[in-house]
């Protein structure tokens, strides 16, 4: 199991009943979840729509200063606006979040495929193989990683997108396994379809479709994974404006400047919830719709 | 079926569990070693404390020798599979000794905190997923909600902000680990919140299907009330998958002590496994990974038990 | 059955229920305003088909309509008193004393996770005041009485290891364990098999004689027949027409319920109508038009009586699993059969049976462990993956959940272009390669199967049940096959629509000359839709032969179980 | 090799001769100043020390031999001599000591009756052990090791009377042999295997080991018999404290927090803000004992481009706003300095005119040094090559403050058109970018006693490495004159010849640009308000509680 595989799965629950569960209809919070996510994505594509000033520029002299109408978020210890920073740092923890999970999901597809098409043999190989992967929790294996390639963003992210990778193959495997067995593919099969036909015009389709809904919810808990190392001081190094490198830095200064932490780490929670809760939305509307 | 067919055959599905733990055991270490291949630089002379510190050739030898780094690959790997099977994990670089009985000290405080925020987080998850079924849509919404945020907590954010409202603002709580209790509160805390936010959700799922299930139907029917409706009934179905995921939540927590017991300094597991890769000091975690592997495996064979135990379905097929 | 009513006051009685759900409810009620009393030891059957408010009935007789209901009625009393607006508590107390439930499938009415001992000793714990050793006693005795033989370890074990019937047993156990003057039993053998309905049937009526007053609710007239003193019609919220069973089943008033009976297929001649003569209705239509007498239709093409030729052969098949434990399972032991050009083979059977088996391996869709399936005298089953391919247009399928036979992902129009173009598949989406000769095609298929083209569009997960057969009945249609495979094709429908494709059935038979061959656990239909029959067991052909003569003057004593267990009309 | 934790740094010290130690325990923002020696000392308690710095790998500070060493060595291990607040040496192990007339040979007379906590008698043999086990190559001593490079033999004169000979005078020896890494320990300890004595060392000290945790703490407990406070101790007679437990906080916010909540009596590497509150606070007292030896300093790397022009090392000196950012991350804790020694160092040239802001000026040098152009960054370019300062910076060696500082400098510099490249990295790399000399500019604090530390840091002979693979010149300093200077000044006794010529060689290194001064080494101490009587060694500003008690 991984945590991919248990916030896959909530989506697939099973249809709403009256009297427990309020009607599956676009909630509020997806309403809001889309809007920070706007939010997100100018902001990482242009910063400077959401934050005029430089994430980078020193002010020695305003630095340590509590939220404020001129400093929304406040000054870090040198002065930086952290509202500034906190927006500009978007662009890279979204890089960081989606390249990781495009790696996960790559890794995972081909190893997903393998198990789910060629057959029992190489099924039980790769089922074994992930099982050895789950046997190193994700942060141990990012750190295992990162023993070996050295800090640094770019193995922070690889790092990520390896740790997330079994969870998605077991996945996609699990889809393709059941796409494979459905009576539809049975049905084509009777309509003397050829596999190669079955595989393109049904097989496939129903076993990518989820993978967008699994990519988003993926995006999420990567950013949260690679923050969590830059925090450890193995990813993203200040005074880059990454989330988890502003966070670290920022909590030395607890006791006096909570806001420099504060801010980052909301970010990152409200992207992740964004995300889950984007995530199960569309899940849902695929399902019942 | 036959009774005996089942003994024998359950039997024999405990031996090939059994087999498929030690198969993946043989395969993590075989990975790490050739993983740790990858590093660069020369292994020998990061035993000698690194690069940076200019050795000597025959010390370079020396060690070489000594830990058989002048042998062919396979016979370096076989000599590492021998000393493992035999607990030997090496030594460490920066510390100055053995890894295994280094570790193994470690490995208790360690376990305490993640039993400790695995029970703790049960007790969340179960409360917030009975109480917001417990009808209406704001409970429900509410408790969705917080799981979704619980979920998404970032260990080392939560962290920070129980110390500043627990230590620092009401100086309830102390800020590292004490030997007392008070001193577990807030790690424990920590690991196991946003895991309440995962096991919350699959609880409630599950709590949900059964309570719209007709077996519940017919026990209301039979004059069931509300209460022994949840806990005679479907209390226990909310539980399964639950348990099932305790495998993953062992490494989830693993993955969070990492993170916790460097923010609460307490000595642990995964502060002396960030330390040594800091450090990068090979051995140690090489020997952290290899441990945490058999206690995941160790934990996914008794969630296997522990399932049989609380699902008979799984014992008649 | 007689109509002697027990003494004192009807185990229920209601009048003028009416009850709705959510903020339009009061608008369009579920149930409208019906009446009717059963009286102890009578046994009063509410027959409806899916939608007509049966399951509500039976729930709101428990307050247990649902958080968001508005029930109201002029009367509603169990067992003499008023339980109108009666708090939770107070019908707490009620339940499971003054009236119990018995639900459709014991599998997942019992909780899987507890010994039905337990189960059963529930309201024992909750109603009385009786000891642990007392209950058990209690439980031993009540499994006793609904004929669970060694009550002893039956109380140990869980839903999941008791058999169909023995779990119904349980459930009916737990049901009546305080004697409740009421028992509602809802579908409470439409899971099972023929053989077991009987059974449990007949222990129904026993507690009815016992004084216990049953209401039955079903969407079979033919099963209620056997145990039902009188008859309601539910339709669509109202009861249309209520009376003696013995009279309503022969001398139906409301086309409802003769729509209703005309749809048995039981003891129905082979080609005789069971459906209204119409545009083949969408669904059970809301304006039931009028009743056209049956009448037998016009003998089939000449091919009927003509010199018969094998379409489809199967020569010794043999299917063996091996269950997760290792043991080995024979799914089908030597099965033969000849499907005869332009007739129908009918496979009937029990759960178990293999009869599925049987037609996956006719479909070559599994690899039989011995012999072989041959079509139109080539070989089928033996023949390499490409050869198969070449020879599938010759044979279309019908499912049992066509939902599920269906990509989830695409519309009417794509999965009957998918089905009529051939490779249409290979490119993408079926729009991509729109030919309007394919659209034609498809359109006719559509006609063929009675659906309007206004379905093209429609994901199936949107049609109704009727809706989604026909639709699958096209798609098999759309290789022009000589011969159709249907898997219980009907069995999860009503039986107004279930008569509806059997009859479409039969006409297309009629009009293409097609052979079929038609799986069901259902003697009636079997019967009535089949020239031979093969009756199977345990994986084997127990009894072959002219569907006639085998249902006229059954040889082996398995075929005569089953027939002296299908529920008929007619006293 | 010798770790040293985040946030701590000056991993490698030595420590050597002369200058005062301005151990001045500024007791600022403390309301308990009334003065706590009026209250009679209570004995019992247990002190509770939370250290910033890694947990050191051996107990043992012969071996190696780093300040986290240093820090816990001092409670349980004693040296020959010591300090007292006005940088004299005073007797501590030895009550006296005689140089030879050529300088070559030293007789220390022990004092008596000293027993290790073992037992073992303090004797000539014992010190003869001692000198041995730090010069033994098995034992891997660095600082001591170095320390002791003159000493040539030692000789037992009498049972309580050791000669030390030297290869050529060393008027720094009493200084090294002052220092805890060259502390005296138990000769029957001594011979113990290594990690024995690693994790258990006996000494003579007012608190003995009693059990060492991994990763987590090191309980000393009194030792009863003690009898060998140094000169400067407020009292005699065993320590008041009954324990103290040593623990490893690396995270500075939990440190400081564990102060607040009591949980910790006693942390050290305080940072700015916590000092600030400190001092707000009445309930915890700031003990500032800033590091003798060099100044923070950032050392510009003149064996390569860019830096190879003395014009390029001063543009980018006069483009770097130190001053703003001391003020603004520093908050008033640290005093900017313009010197290469530590404002603790009597010998000092501080040259403040040297080390301004003036972007104006630094523009200017750029473009009389040829780097005239700028590209779309805004930095300035030479025949295509971008000016680029490649800066590593050790996350072990610089506590956050100074990273935010680089920061800033980073910042400011760039509007004169330098990119710095600041890379933060764990130390090992951190080492080996300086043995690659892959580096233009780097802060390497240096901890050693008295000016002879310019020799270490500015002598050409230390670019080459020494045995162990570290080299002290990082700014490669390779000026003929400066060696000349340094050495001749490493010889003579004459304290004015020798003031004269550590003058003239710091000025030629300031005026040469090498080094960009930042300030003091800082050494916070924070203590709770019922900590009495604590305070630094006069020696390396290591604490010591054996006057300390518990109210």
């Amino acid at each position: 199991m991984s945590d991919l595989e248990i916030q896959a799965g909530l989506g697939r629950s099973p249809r709403a009943n009256r009297q427990h569960r309020p009607p599956r209809r676009f909630g509020v919070a997806e309403a809001l979840a889309g809007l920070f996510t706007i939010f997100l994505v100018t902001a990482a594509l242009f910063p400077a729509l959401v934050a005029p000033g430089d994430p980078l520029g020193i002010d020695p002299l305003s630095a340590f200063q509590s939220p404020s109408p001129a400093h929304w978020f406040g000054t870090d210890e040198s002065g930086r606006d952290i509202y500034t920073r906190v927006s500009h740092g978007t662009g890279s923890s979204l890089l960081i979040g989606t390249v990781a999970t495009l790696i996960g999901l790559g890794l995972g597809l081909v190893l997903g495929t393998l198990a789910g098409m060629l057959g029992p043999i190489v099924d039980f190989t790769v089922n074994r193989f992930l099982e050895v992967l789950f046997a190193f929790p994700g942060l141990l294996l990012a750190l295992l990683f990162i023993l070996i390639f050295g800090p640094g963003v770019a193995t922070a992210t690889v790092a990520v997108g390896l740790a997330t990778a079994p969870g998605y193959a077991r996945i996609i495997r699990g889809q393709l396994l059941s796409v494979r067995s459905s009576a539809f593919v049975e049905a084509a099969t009777v309509l003397g379809r050829s596999p190669g036909q079955i595989l393109v015009r049904h097989i496939l389709p129903n076993t990518l479709a989820p993978l967008f809904v699994l990519g988003t919810l993926g995006i999420g808990q990567a950013i949260v994974w690679a923050s969590a190392l830059s925090y450890l001081g193995l990813g993203a190094a200040p005074p880059a404006a990454e989330w988890g490198a502003m966070l670290s830095a920022g909590r030395t200064y607890i006791g006096s400047a909570w806001w420099m932490s504060f801010f980052p780490g909301l970010f990152i929670v409200l992207t992740a919830v964004s995300a889950t809760a984007l995530g199960r939305g569309i899940e849902r509307r695929l399902r019942h719709a | 079926m036959a009774e005996v067919g089942r003994g024998t055959r359950v039997f024999r599905g405990a031996l090939a569990r059994l087999g498929g733990a030690l198969f993946v055991l043989w395969m993590v270490a075989t990975l790490t070693f050739f993983a740790i291949r990858l590093i660069p630089g020369d292994p020998a002379e990061a035993i000698l404390g690194g690069p940076g510190s200019q050795t000597s050739p025959e010390a370079l030898a020396a060690v070489r020798a000594e830990y058989g780094l002048d042998q062919p690959v396979l016979v370096q790997y076989l000599a590492q599979l021998a000393r493992l099977a035999t607990g030997d994990l090496g030594r460490s670089y920066s510390l100055n000794q053995d890894v295994a009985p280094l570790l193994i000290g470690q490995l208790g405080g360690t376990l305490l905190l993640a039993v400790l925020a695995l029970g703790v987080a049960w007790l969340l998850a179960l409360g917030l997923a009975t109480w917001s079924t417990r009808g209406g849509r704001v409970a429900w919404s509410v408790g969705s909600g917080l799981e979704i945020v619980a979920a998404a907590l970032p260990h080392f954010w939560l962290a920070t902000a129980l110390i500043v409202l627990f230590s620092v603002w009401l100086g309830w709580l102390p800020p590292i680990s004490t030997p007392g209790v008070a001193g577990l509160v807030l790690p424990v805390l920590t690991l196991a919140v946003p895991l309440a936010g995962f096991l919350g959700q699959i609880m409630r799922e599950s709590l949900l299907t059964a309570l719209e299930s007709p077996f519940v139907l017919s026990a209301r029917a039979r004059g069931e009330s509300e209460r022994g409706v949840r806990w005679v009934h479907s209390i226990r179905h909310a539980a399964l998958p639950a348990i099932s995921l305790s495998g993953w939540a062992f490494g989830s927590l693993i993955s969070g002590a990492v993170v916790v017991e460097t923010i609460f300094a307490r000595p642990g597991l995964g502060r002396t496994l960030l330390n040594a890769v800091t450090v990068r000091d090979v051995p140690v975690v090489v020997g952290a990974v290899l441990i945490v592997a058999v206690g995941y495996i160790l934990m996914t064979l008794l969630t296997d038990l522990a399932q049989r135990i609380a699902d008979p379905r799984l014992r008649t097929r | 059955m007689s109509d002697e009513t027990g003494t004192g006051a009807p185990a229920v009685r209601v009048r003028n229920l009416v009850v709705g759900f959510g903020p339009g409810g009061d608008a369009d009620p579920v149930l409208n305003g019906i009446s009717f009393e059963v009286a102890p030891g009578e046994c009063l059957a509410i027959v409806g088909e899916s939608g007509s408010g049966k399951s509500v009935t039976a729930r709101s007789l428990l307050g247990l309509a649902g958080e968001n209901a508005r029930v109201s009625a002029d009367e509603l009393s169990l067992a003499g008193s008023d339980v109108r607006g009666l708090t939770e508590q107070h019908w707490r107390r009620r339940r499971g004393r003054d009236v119990g439930l018995v639900l459709q499938d014991a599998l997942v009415s019992l909780d899987p996770l507890r010994p039905v001992g337990r189960e059963i000793a529930d309201s024992l714990r909750l109603h009385t005041d009786l000891g642990a050793a007392a209950r058990h006693a209690r439980v031993l005795e009540l499994l006793d009485r609904v004929g669970l033989p060694d009550a002893a370890t039956e109380v140990r074990k869980r839903a999941g290891e008791l058999s169909g019937g023995q779990r119904q047993r349980a459930l009916i156990a737990a049901a009546i364990a305080l004697d409740p003057p009421l028992l509602i039993a809802d579908e409470p053998t439409t899971a099972l098999d023929v053989t077991v309905q009987a059974q449990i049937l007949e222990l129904l009526a026993s507690l009815k004689r016992a004084g216990t007053g049953i209401l039955l609710i079903s969407h079979d007239l033919a099963v209620v027949g056997r145990i039902a003193d009188r008859i309601a019609v539910l339709h669509e919220g109202r009861i249309v027409e209520q009376g003696p069973a013995h009279e309503m089943l022969t001398r139906p008033d409301h086309p409802v319920t003769r729509q209703m009976l005309a749809a048995i297929p039981v003891d129905k001649p082979r080609g005789l109508r069971l459906s209204v003569r119409a545009a083949a209705p969408v669904s059970p239509s809301r304006s039931s038009p009028a009743l056209t007498s049956p009448g037998l239709a016009s003998p089939g093409p000449a091919g009927r009586d003509a010199p018969r030729h094998t379409v489809l052969e199967a020569v010794g098949l043999v299917k063996r699993f091996t269950r997760p434990g290792g043991a080995e399972q024979l799914a089908v032991d030597g099965v033969s059969f000849r499907l005869a050009r332009g007739t129908t083979l009918g496979i009937v059977g029990e759960s178990g049976s293999g009869k599925t088996t049987t037609a996956r391996l006719a479909l070559a869709l599994t690899r039989p462990d011995a012999g072989e399936v041959r079509l139109l005298g080539q070989a089928f089953s033996a023949a390499s993956a490409k050869q198969r391919r070449l020879l599938r247009p010759g044979l279309g399928a019908v499912y049992q959940d066509a939902l599920s036979s269906f990509d989830p992902r695409l519309s009417v129009e794509q999965v009957l272009r998918d089905a009529v173009g051939g490779g249409a598949g290979r490119t993408g989406r079926g729009g991509a390669s729109v030919s309007t000769a394919d659209r034609r095609r498809v359109l006719q298929l559509l006609d063929a199967v009675g659906l309007s083209q206004g379905l093209l569009g429609r994901r199936p997960r949107s049609l109704s049940g009727g809706q989604r057969q026909r639709v699958s009945i096209a798609r098999a249609l759309a290789s022009e096959p000589q011969i159709l495979i249907c898997d219980e094709p009907v069995s999860s429908l009503d039986v107004t629509v279930q008569a509806q494709v059997l009859d479409l059935l039969d006409e297309l038979q009629r009009d293409r000359g097609l052979s079929l061959l038609f799986i069901s656990h259902d003697l009636g239909v079997i019967q009535h839709v089949s020239d031979q029959v093969a009756v199977m067991r345990g994986g084997r052909i127990v009894e072959a032969g002219d569907a006639a003569r085998v249902f006229a003057a059954p040889e082996h004593p398995y075929t005569q179980d089953l027939l002296g267990a299908v529920p008929r009309i007619g006293f | 090799m010798h770790l040293s934790g985040y946030p701590h740094r000056a991993s490698r010290t030595l420590t050597g001769l002369v200058g005062l130690v301005a151990t001045g325990i500024l007791l600022t923002g403390c309301t308990t100043a009334e003065s706590p020696e009026a209250t009679e000392p209570i004995t019992g308690g247990t002190l509770t020390y939370a250290s910033g710095d890694a947990e050191p790998t051996c107990l043992d500070p012969h071996v190696g031999g780093n300040y986290p060493q240093a820090l816990v060595g001092s409670q349980y291990l004693e040296s020959l001599v010591s300090r007292d607040a006005d940088g004299a040496i005073i007797p501590w192990l030895a009550d006296s000591w005689t140089e030879s007339a050529d300088g070559l040979a030293w007789d220390f007379t022990l004092a008596a009756d000293v027993n290790f906590t073992d037992g073992t008698p303090l004797d000539a043999a014992a010190v003869q052990a001692n000198i041995a086990h730090l010069q033994d190559p098995e034992t891997g001593s660095s600082t001591g090791y170095l320390a002791l490079a003159k000493v040539t033999g030692t000789e037992a004169v009498s049972a309580n009377v050791v000669r030390l000979r030297l290869s050529e005078p060393d008027s720094a020896l009493l200084e090294s042999l002052s220092q805890p890494w060259l502390a005296i320990e138990s000769p029957t300890a001594l011979a113990r295997s290594q990690d024995e004595n690693c994790a258990s060392p006996v000494g003579t000290g007012p608190f003995q080991v009693e059990k060492w945790v991994q990763q987590d703490s090191i309980t000393l407990v009194r030792n009863e018999n003690y009898n060998s406070p140094p000169e400067d101790a407020a009292h005699t007679g065993p320590a008041y404290l009954d324990s103290i437990v040593w623990r490893f906080i690396p995270d500075s916010a939990s440190r400081y927090a564990a102060l607040q909540s009591g949980d910790a009596d006693v942390i050290d590497n305080a940072q700015p803000d916590t000092i600030v509150q400190a001092e707000a606070s009445d309930t915890i007292v700031h003990l500032d004992a800033p590091r003798p030896g060099a100044s923070n300093r950032i050392e510009l790397n003149s064996g390569r481009a860019p830096f190879d022009d003395p014009l390029v090392r001063e543009a980018f000196i006069r483009s770097a706003n130190v001053d703003d950012a001391v003020t603004s991350l520093f908050q008033g804790t640290a005093e900017r300095s313009y010197s290469a020694l530590s404002s603790a160092e009597p010998l000092a040239v501080s040259a403040p005119d040297l080390f301004g802001y003036d972007p104006e000026a630094a523009s200017d040098l750029l473009d009389s040094a040829g780097w005239t152009e700028r590209d779309s960054g805004g930095y300035r370019v030479k025949d295509g090559e971008r000016l680029t300062v490649e800066f590593p910076v050790s996350t072990n060696q610089s506590i956050p403050a100074e990273q935010s500082l680089f920061e800033q400098i980073q910042a400011t510099a760039k509007e004169t058109g330098f990119e710095v490249v600041l890379s933060p990295m764990d130390l090992s790399s951190w080492y080996t970018a300086l043995g690659e000399s892959n580096y233009d500019a780097v802060s390497a604090p240096y901890t050693k006693v008295g000016p002879d530390v310019l020799r270490i840091l500015f002598h050409s002979d230390g670019i080459t490495p020494a045995p162990s693979g570290y080299f002290a010149n990082h700014a490669q300093v390779d000026d003929p004159a400066i060696d000349a200077l340094l050495t001749q000044a490493g010889r003579v006794t004459d304290a004015d010849t020798r003031a004269a010529l550590y003058t003239d060689a710091q000025n030629t290194v300031l005026e040469g640009f090498y080094i960009l001064p930042l300030f003091d080494q800082q050494n916070h101490y924070l203590l709770g308000s019922d900590v009495v009587g604590a305070r630094a060694l006069p020696t390396v500003s290591t604490p010591t509680f054996y006057d300390a008690w518990l109210k």
